[in-house]
C-alpha cells in the first residue's frame, strides 16, 4: 500500500525519467542489438573481448578513480573553511569556485594546454599530455561540486557530538575521522559519486589533455556512433557504461547509508579560523591555485588582440561580425546566445527543482519495511542514471524514438531545458538527500502532534534545514544548464544557439578572433555564473517563518 | 521511392508554409540573406542546426523515412556514401552554377547531393619561422628529419580535419600509408584531440604562441593570419585534401518543393558569396567574387589529393582503427 | 474517554509493550510509571500514533483511531527529549499549535504560558541557547498551548529543580484541572504523580502490572515487586513478616512490605534490632538495621540522634506504612 | 586539584556565570546545584574547555588551563543531554574513549561498564532506539569507560526512576571512591547529591552564593533564598521567627527556615494552629497551617490522621530541621 502510494507521488519525476531518459537509451542500445532485422547479441559481446575496450574501460575507471579521490582531498577541506570558517570573501570565494563548472571543457583543455605545453608557463612540469594533466582538468571542474556537496550538509552539522568527542579526548583529528566525517558520509558518498561519474563520462578533458594517447568509454562512444556508426559497439560500450554506473550506484548505496543518519541541525554560525586550520587552509589555496590559475590564463588571453592588451574581444560580442567587415561569423550575436541560455537555464532550473525535490522527499521519508526502503533506494539511484550515459546515446536516442506522435518531441522548444534539467537533477537529489534524510524524523512527529499535516511539518522542519541546500542546489542546476554542451549540442534548435554552443563554434574554426572571442564569451559564462551563485547567496533563506 | 511525395503536406506544393533545414552547428549565412529568401519564395525558412557533419549524416541515416525536415546541408564527401546508401536524399537536378560539376559527387549518378562549397584541408607553416631555412612543400618532406618534432596536427579520430589529413596520406600512398604514418610519428608529429588545440596552443602563429611551425589547417587559414601586407602562414598546397559539403532534398520530407528552393537559394549568386566569410569555405561557383584578403592569401589548390566516397564508406572503421594502431605506438 | 485494549507495539518484532489495558475517564489525569526502559514513551507514541500497534486498538469515545494520522487526533505530545523545532523562537516554538489553528490572540498565550514556566522574555531566545531545564520548560509551555483534548506528556518535569518541579507540578494539575483536560503523564517522581495526577498504572516489563486511584495503588501495591518500586524498601515473608507485622500490632500474613520510615528509632518501640549502617541525609538519619527475628532491614533516625554501628536499638513500626499480602504473592 | 579563579563565561555578551570561585581538592566529589538556568552546565563546559572563559582561570594542580584544548585537559564531561554517538553502537560509544587510547581489553571494559548502569546485552543496539532513561546510562558507562583525571557530570542520573537512580548513586559513588576520581556533578536531585557528593556548590543566577561540606551547607544555609532552594520550606523573621523557634525551645534569632516536616502533628505539641488544607502524599499527609503567633506554614501528619480543614490542632516543632539566622539576612 504504503509502496504504491510512493510510487504515485514519484510518478511525474519518474514519468518524465521514462519518456526522457529510459526510452531514448534502451532505443538506442536496442538498435546495436539487432543486426539488419534480427536479434544478435553475441555480436554485442563480441565487441566486449576487445582489447581496446579493456585497455578504454581500464583507463577510464582508474583515471576517474583518481579526478573523484583528488577532488575530494581537496575539496573536503575547502569545504570546511569556506562553510565553517568565517573567512573574509568567503562567500565570493564560494561562488568563484563554482565558475570553473560551467566553461566549456574544450576552452578549459585550451586554457590548460596552454600553461602546460612545453613552451608555457608551467612547461617545465612536462605534464603536457600526460594522465596527471588529465586529473588535474578533472579536478578542476569538480572540486566544487564536492564543496558544494558537502558544505551544504556541513554547514548547518550541530557542534555538539565534536565537542563530546573532545571531551572525552578525542583529538581534532580523532574528531574528524570518528564523528564528523561519519556524520558527513552521506554528503561525501554523494557527491563522490557524482563527480565519479562527471570524470568518467569527461570527453574533452580527456581528449584535450591526454594528447590523444588515452580514451575513455566516453570518447569511444563518441567516436563509434558520431563517425563510424558502429551502432552495435556503441551499445555494447553503452551497456558496459550503465553496468558500470549502476554497479558504482549499488556501491554508492551501500557506502551511504549509516546507521543512524539523524542529526541535529543547528542555525549555521561559522567560527573564526584558528589554528588546527592551517592544513586545511593549505588545502584551499591549493586548490584555489589550481583553479584560478587556468582561469587567470583564460582572462588574459581574453584580454589579448594582435599581440596587445584590448577589449576587442569583448566588444565583438555584441556583433555578428557581417556589419563590420570583420571576419567572425556568428548565426546571432554571442550576447543573444546567453540570454538564450539564461532563459533556458531558468527553465531548466526550475524543472529539476521540482522533480529532485520530490525524489530528494520521497527518497528520503522513513521507511516502514524492508521492501519499502529497497524502492526508495532504487528510486534515489535511477536518476542518477542521466549522468552515467554518453550524451551521444541519449542525443540519437531522442532521434529516433521521440519521432512520432504521441511523443513527437524531436523539434519540441521544451527539449533542450528537459534534458538538461535531467543532467542536474541527479546534483540536486544528491545535494538534498544527505540534508533531508538527517532530519531527525522526530521532529517531523513533533510537529504532527501539535496538529500539523504533514505538508505543514515539512514546512517547520525539513524546509529551514533544506532551505540553503536547495538554493545550493538551484546553483548547480542553473550552473549545469549553463554549461551544458553535450546534449545542448546535439539536440536540434531555431536559431537560439546557447552560449557553450557558440563558444564552440567559435573555437573550432579559424578567424582572426575567434579564438579570442571563444575566450571571451567564456570568461563571461563563467563571470555571469559566479554573479548568480553570489546573488543566490545573498537570498538568506527566511528561517524561522514558518 | 523519388521522393516526389505529392501527398505530403499543402503547403509544399503551394509555394507558402515552413520548409525545415536540417545542418550542422557550423552553419551561418547573414540574417538578411534568410529574411530575402522568405521573401522571394513565400516559404519560411526554419535552419535546425546541431553536431558536427559526421553526427548530421548519422542522424539523417537513423531517422530516414521520418526527417527532421525537408532539405539538409552539411554532408560532406567523407560521409556523402553512407547517406547515399541508406537513401536519405531524394533526387534532384538543381540548375549547378558554373564551375560546380568539378565537386558534383562521383557516383551520383541521379543527383541526390548538390555540391554547395568547398575547402581543403592542408598542411600550413609559419612563414616568419621558415624565413631563410628551407620550407617543407610535400608529404614526404614531412617525415625528413630536418622537420622533426616541428609539425602538430588533430588526431583523425577525433576531429574531421585530422581524418581529412588521413585520408590525403591514403590517396598518396595507397596500402603503404601505414608505413609513413609510423615514419611520420617516428619524426615527432605531435596529435591533439581538435584543430583549435593544434592551431591555438603548439602552432608558433596561433592564438597561444606554441613552439610548432607546421600546423594541419585550411587552404584559407592564411588569410587569418595578415600582419600588415603579408601572411605569415602559408598553406602547402601539395598536401592537400578536398571537402566538399553537399545540400539535399531529404526523402520523406513534408514540404519537397520548399526543400528544392532551398537548394537553389544556397547556389545563388548572393549565398555563394556569403560563404566565405560566414562559414571560412570557398563556394563551388567560380564566378563568385572572393573577399580581398581570400583573394590575395587564400590560394586554392590545383589537384588536391581525393578518394572514392565509397571506398571511405567501405573503409573508414578499418583506417582509422590502423591509424590508431600506429599511431598510438 | 480514552480507551487502550490489549495494545502491542514492537519495535523490529521486539515487543516493547505488551497487552496494555488502560481507561482514561475524560478530564483524570492518569500517571505512567515504571523502571526505565518498561515501555513509557512507547505507550505515549502508541495513543498519539506515531508508533503502529502489533495489536490491540486505541480508541477516543468508543472510535477506534486506527487510521486517523497523528496530526487529526488533536492529542498533544510533550516528547521526552523535547523535540523544540530549532530555528523557531522560543516564542514561535510555543505559539506553533495556536497558529496552526489561527487562535486569535496567540501572542498573548505565549506570554502568559511563558510566565507560567518562569520564562518570561525568553520568546525571542533560540532553543539552542537555552539550558537544559528551559527546553524543557518550552516544551512544556509548548505542549500546553496545543490546547488537545488529551494531553500525552513524557517526564515534563524531569530536568528541573525540586522547587521549580513542585511549583510547576501544582500549575500544572491547576490548568488540567481547570481546562478540564484528560491527560496521560509519564514520570519517574512518585512526589509529581502525586501531585498531579488522579490515576496511576505501574508498568513493568512491557505490561500495565497495576492500575488504579493513585493512593489506592500506593497503599497496596499489587506484587512485591510493584511494592519496591514504589518505593517500599524491602519485602518480607513467612517468619519476618509476622514478626513485623506483630511489631505493629497487625495480625500475621503471608508478606509484607516495608517503608523505609516505617522502621523508625523509638525507646519504647517493640521491636530490638543491631545497628548495621547508619547514613545522614538532608532530612533524617537513613540506618540498616538487623532486627531480630526479621533479618536485616531498613530503619530511619532523626537528625539529631547518631546511633553508632553495632548498637543495639528499639524501633517503632508505623502501620500506615506497610503493604500487606494475605496470601503469598507469586515471586516474579 | 581543579581551582575556579574569578570565572565569567558570558554568551554572545550575556554573563552566563559570574565570578566563580571554586576549588575541588583530588579524590573529593562537589555537586553542583541551582534552579535551572542559574549556569551549572556552563561551569561544566568552562572547565572542559568548551567554552571560553570571559574572565578568570581555570586551574589544575596550580598550571592555567587557558591555552590547553578540550582532548588534552584528560577530563570526560557527561553533557546533559547524553549525546551519543547517533551512528555507533552502545558498545562503540562506551568504549569510544578506551579505544582513542588505545586501553587493553576495552570489550571487557565495556561489558562491565553495561552491566554496571544495567544495560547488559545492549551493546549491539543503536542510541536511537533506546528509552530515554537507557541512553542517559549509556552515556554515564561512557563518560565513566573515559577513566579521566576530572570527571564532570551534568545531572547523569535525571531521567531514571527512584529505585535505578539511587542505585546508580550509590555504585557511582564507590567507582569514584575506589578510582579515587575527582568529579563535578550537577543535579538538582539533593538525595542524589548526598549520596554522591562530600561537597556541594549552590549556585544562583551564575553565582555561588554557597560551598562547603555537602551536610553544613545543610544545616545552615547561606541566606534564606539558598534554604527555600535547599528544600527548606519557609522563612519566618522577626516576631514569627521567635514563635516558631520558641517552640522548639531555641533563643529567638533574626530569622529561621523551617523544613516542611520541621512541623508535625502532636498533640503535646508547643504549637497552636489552624489547619488550612490538607494533602496526602506517599509517605505522608501534607498540612497547611495557621499557626498562632507564626502565620502560615507547613506541617506534616501521619498518614493515618485526617486533619479536617478548619480544625486545630497542636504542633511540634524539630529543632533539627530549622535553620537559624542569628542577624538579619539580606533580602534578595
Ligand atoms: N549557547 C547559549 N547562548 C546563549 N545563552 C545561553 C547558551 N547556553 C546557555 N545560555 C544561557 O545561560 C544561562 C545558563 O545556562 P546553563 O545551561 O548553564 O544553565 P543550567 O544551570 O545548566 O540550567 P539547567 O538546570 O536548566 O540545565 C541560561 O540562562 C541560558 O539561557
Ligand atoms: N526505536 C526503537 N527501536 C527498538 N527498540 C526500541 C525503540 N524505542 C524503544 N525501544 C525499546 O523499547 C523498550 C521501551 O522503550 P520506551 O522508550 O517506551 O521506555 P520508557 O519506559 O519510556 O523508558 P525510559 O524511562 O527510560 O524513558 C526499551 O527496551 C527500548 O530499548
Ligand atoms: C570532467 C568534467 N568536465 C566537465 C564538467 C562540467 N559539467 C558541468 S555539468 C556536467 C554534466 C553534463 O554536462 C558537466 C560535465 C565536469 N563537472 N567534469
Ligand atoms: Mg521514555
Ligand atoms: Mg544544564
Amino acid at each position: 500500500m504504503r509502496v504504491i502510494r510512493l510510487l504515485l507521488v514519484a510518478l511525474v519525476p519518474l514519468a518524465i525519467l521514462g519518456v526522457f531518459f529510459v526510452l531514448p537509451v534502451t532505443g538506442m542500445v536496442s538498435r546495436g542489438f539487432w543486426t539488419d532485422g534480427s536479434f544478435d547479441p553475441g555480436g554485442v559481446l563480441d565487441v566486449l573481448t576487445r582489447p581496446r575496450v579493456h585497455r578504454v574501460l581500464w583507463f577510464t575507471l582508474w583515471s576517474a578513480a583518481l579526478g573523484t579521490l583528488f577532488s575530494l582531498a581537496l575539496g573536503l577541506p575547502a569545504a570546511h573553511v569556506l562553510y565553517r570558517r568565517r573567512i573574509r570573501g568567503g562567500s565570493v570565494l564560494r561562488a568563484a569556485l563554482l565558475a570553473p563548472f560551467v566553461l566549456p571543457t574544450v576552452v578549459v583543455g585550451v586554457s590548460f594546454r596552454q600553461l602546460l605545453t612545453a613552451s608555457g608557463p608551467l612547461g617545465f612540469l612536462g605534464l603536457d599530455g600526460t594522465p596527471a594533466a588529465i586529473i588535474a582538468g578533472l579536478v578542476f571542474f569538480n572540486a566544487s561540486v564536492v564543496i558544494r556537496v558537502v558544505g551544504g550538509a556541513w554547514e548547518s552539522l550541530d557542534p555538539r557530538p565534536a565537542e563530546a568527542a573532545a571531551a572525552l579526548g578525542a583529538t581534532p583529528f580523532q574528531v574528524l575521522r570518528t564523528v564528523t566525517l561519519p556524520a558527513l558520509r552521506p554528503a561525501v558518498v554523494s557527491a563522490a559519486s557524482v563527480v565519479f561519474l562527471f570524470c568518467a563520462t569527461a570527453f574533452g578533458v580527456v581528449l584535450t589533455l591526454g594528447g590523444l594517447r588515452y580514451s575513455s568509454v566516453e570518447t569511444e562512444i563518441y567516436l563509434l556512433t558520431t563517425n563510424l556508426l558502429d551502432l552495435q559497439a556503441a551499445a555494447a560500450l553503452s551497456v558496459l557504461q550503465l553496468v558500470v554506473v549502476v554497479g558504482l550506484l549499488l556501491a554508492a548505496a551501500r557506502a551511504r547509508r549509516t546507521a543512524d543518519p539523524s542529526l541535529a541541525r543547528v542555525v549555521a554560525r561559522p567560527r573564526r579560523l584558528a589554528r588546527g586550520d592551517v592544513p586545511a587552509l593549505v588545502a584551499t589555496s591549493v586548490l584555489a591555485l589550481l583553479v584560478l590559475g587556468p582561469i587567470a590564463a583564460l582572462v588574459a588571453g581574453s584580454l589579448r588582440t594582435d599581440g596587445a592588451w584590448s577589449l576587442a574581444n569583448y566588444r565583438a560580442l555584441e556583433t555578428t561580425g557581417q556589419s563590420s567587415g570583420q571576419q567572425h561569423a556568428l548565426l546571432v550575436p554571442v550576447t543573444d546566445a546567453l540570454m538564450t541560455s539564461l532563459r533556458t537555464a531558468v527553465d531548466a532550473t526550475w524543472m529539476s527543482l521540482l522533480l529532485g525535490l520530490t525524489v530528494a522527499v520521497v527518497a528520503t521519508r522513513r521507511s516502514r519495511s524492508r521492501s519499502e526502503r529497497r524502492v526508495r533506494t532504487v528510486l534515489d539511484g535511477l536518476f542518477m542514471l542521466p549522468l552515467g550515459v554518453s550524451a551521444v546515446t541519449l542525443g540519437f536516442g531522442f532521434l529516433i524514438t521521440l519521432d512520432r506522435p504521441p511523443l513527437d518531441l524531436r523539434d519540441s522548444p521544451l527539449l533542450v531545458p528537459i534534458a538538461q534539467a535531467l543532467v542536474a537533477l541527479p546534483l540536486v537529489v544528491r545535494t538534498l538527500v544527505p540534508v533531508l534524510g538527517s532530519v531527525d524524523d522526530r521532529l517531523r512527529q513533533a510537529a504532527a502532534t501539535l496538529g500539523a499535516s504533514p505538508f505543514r511539518a515539512a514546512l517547520t522542519v525539513d524546509l529551514p534545514v533544506v532551505g540553503r541546500p536547495l538554493l545550493a542546489s538551484a546553483g548547480f542546476a542553473f550552473a549545469v544548464s549553463l554549461g551544458e554542451f553535450g546534449a545542448t549540442s546535439f539536440l536540434a534548435r531555431d536559431e537560439h544557439p546557447t552560449l557553450p554552443v557558440v563558444i564552440f563554434g567559435l573555437i573550432g574554426h579559424p578567424g582572426p578572433m575567434n579564438y579570442g572571442m571563444a575566450l571571451a564569451a567564456s570568461v563571461v559564462l563563467a563571470a555571469t555564473t559566479a554573479t548568480v551563485m553570489l546573488a543566490v547567496e545573498r537570498l538568506h533563506v527566511p528561517v524561522g517563518s514558518t | 521511392l523519388t521522393g516526389e511525395d505529392d501527398s505530403g503536406s499543402g503547403s509544399g506544393t503551394a509555394g507558402g508554409g515552413d520548409v525545415v533545414l536540417v545542418t550542422h552547428e557550423s552553419f551561418v549565412l547573414p540574417k538578411k540573406l534568410m529574411k530575402q529568401f522568405d521573401q522571394d519564395t513565400g516559404y519560411h525558412l526554419v535552419v535546425r542546426a546541431s553536431g558536427d557533419a559526421g553526427t548530421l549524416t548519422n542522424k539523417l541515416v537513423l531517422s530516414q523515412g521520418n526527417p527532421q525536415g525537408d532539405v539538409a546541408f552539411g554532408v560532406d564527401n567523407t560521409f556523402a556514401s553512407r547517406a547515399l546508401d541508406a537513401d536519405v536524399f531524394a533526387p534532384y537536378a538543381a540548375d549547378l552554377p558554373p564551375g560546380a560539376d568539378t565537386y558534383v559527387l562521383p557516383g551520383d549518378d541521379d543527383h541526390r547531393l548538390t555540391p554547395i562549397d568547398n575547402g581543403n584541408v592542408c598542411v600550413n607553416i609559419d612563414t616568419q619561422y621558415f624565413k631563410g631555412k628551407r620550407a617543407p612543400q610535400t608529404l614526404d618532406d614531412l617525415v625528413d628529419p630536418a622537420y622533426r618534432d616541428l609539425f602538430v596536427l588533430p588526431g583523425a579520430a577525433s576531429s574531421s580535419t585530422g581524418l581529412a589529413f588521413l585520408l590525403a596520406t591514403i590517396a598518396k600512398y595507397g596500402d603503404g600509408w601505414p608505413d609513413y604514418w609510423t615514419k611520420l610519428m617516428d619524426n615527432g608529429a605531435k596529435l591533439t584531440a581538435g584543430w583549435s588545440d593544434a592551431y591555438e596552443v603548439d602552432f608558433t602563429q596561433g592564438g597561444g604562441g606554441g613552439d610548432r611551425p607546421i600546423v594541419l589547417s585550411y587552404d584559407s587559414s592564411p588569410a587569418f593570419t595578415i600582419d600588415g601586407d603579408h601572411s605569415t602562414t602559408k598553406a602547402l598546397l601539395d598536401t592537400c585534401f578536398r571537402q566538399v559539403e553537399y545540400a539535399g532534398v531529404l526523402t520523406g520530407a513534408d514540404n519537397p518543393k520548399g526543400a528544392e528552393a532551398v537548394v537553389d537559394w544556397l547556389l545563388s549568386p548572393q549565398v555563394q558569396a556569403a560563404l566565405p566569410e560566414s562559414m571560412y569555405v570557398f563556394p563551388v561557383d567560380t564566378e563568385t567574387t572572393l573577399p580581398a584578403e581570400w583573394a590575395s592569401y587564400a590560394v586554392q589548390p590545383e589537384d588536391p589529393y581525393a578518394l572514392d566516397p565509397a571506398d571511405i564508406a567501405a573503409h573508414r572503421d578499418e583506417w582509422l582503427t590502423t591509424w590508431s594502431d600506429v599511431t598510438s605506438r | 474517554m480514552l480507551s487502550l485494549r490489549d495494545v502491542s507495539v514492537a519495535y523490529d518484532g521486539v515487543p516493547a509493550v505488551t497487552d496494555v489495558d488502560l481507561e482514561l475517564p475524560d478530564g483524570q489525569v492518569l500517571a505512567v510509571l515504571g523502571p526505565s526502559g518498561c515501555g513509557k514513551s512507547t505507550i505515549l507514541r502508541a495513543v498519539a500514533g506515531l508508533e503502529p500497534l502489533s495489536g490491540g486498538s486505541v480508541s477516543w469515545d468508543g472510535a477506534d483511531l486506527a487510521g486517523v494520522p497523528t496530526h487529526r487526533r488533536g492529542f498533544a505530545l510533550l516528547f521526552q527529549d523535547g523535540q523544540l523545532f530549532p530555528q523557531l523562537t522560543v516564542a514561535r516554538n510555543v505559539g506553533y499549535a495556536p497558529r496552526l489553528r489561527r487562535a486569535p490572540d496567540t501572542a498573548k498565550r505565549v506570554g502568559e504560558l511563558l510566565e507560567l514556566v518562569g520564562l518570561a522574555g525568553y520568546g525571542d531566545r533560540l532553543p539552542g541557547t537555552l539550558s537544559g531545564g528551559e527546553r524543557q520548560r518550552v516544551a512544556l509551555a509548548r505542549a500546553l498551548a496545543a490546547e488537545p483534548r488529551l494531553l500525552l506528556l513524557d517526564e515534563p518535569l524531569s530536568a528541573l529543580d525540586t522547587g521549580l518541579r513542585e511549583r510547576l507540578a501544582v500549575d500544572l494539575r491547576a490548568i488540567l484541572r481547570t481546562a478540564g483536560t484528560t491527560a496521560l503523564m509519564v514520570t519517574h517522581d512518585h512526589e509529581e504523580a502525586f501531585t498531579v495526577s488522579d490515576r496511576m498504572a505501574v508498568m513493568r516489563a512491557g505490561r500495565v502490572v497495576q492500575e488504579g486511584p493513585i493512593a489506592d495503588v500506593w497503599r497496596e501495591p499489587a506484587d512485591p515487586e510493584t511494592a519496591l518500586f514504589l518505593g517500599y524498601a524491602r519485602v518480607f515473608r513467612a517468619a519476618a513478616a509476622a514478626a513485623v507485622l506483630a511489631a505493629a500490632g497487625r495480625p500475621p500474613a503471608a508478606a509484607v512490605a516495608v517503608r523505609r520510615s516505617a522502621l523508625s528509632l523509638d525507646p519504647s518501640g517493640p521491636l530490638a534490632a543491631t545497628v548495621v549502617s547508619s547514613r545522614a541525609t538532608p532530612e533524617q538519619v537513613r540506618l540498616v538495621v538487623d532486627a531480630d527475628g526479621v533479618g536485616e532491614a531498613d530503619a530511619v533516625a532523626p537528625l539529631d540522634s547518631h546511633p553508632g554501628v553495632g548498637q543495639r536499638v528499639r524501633l517503632a513500626v508505623d502501620p500506615g506504612r506497610l503493604a500487606v499480602w494475605e496470601s503469598a504473592p507469586a515471586a516474579s
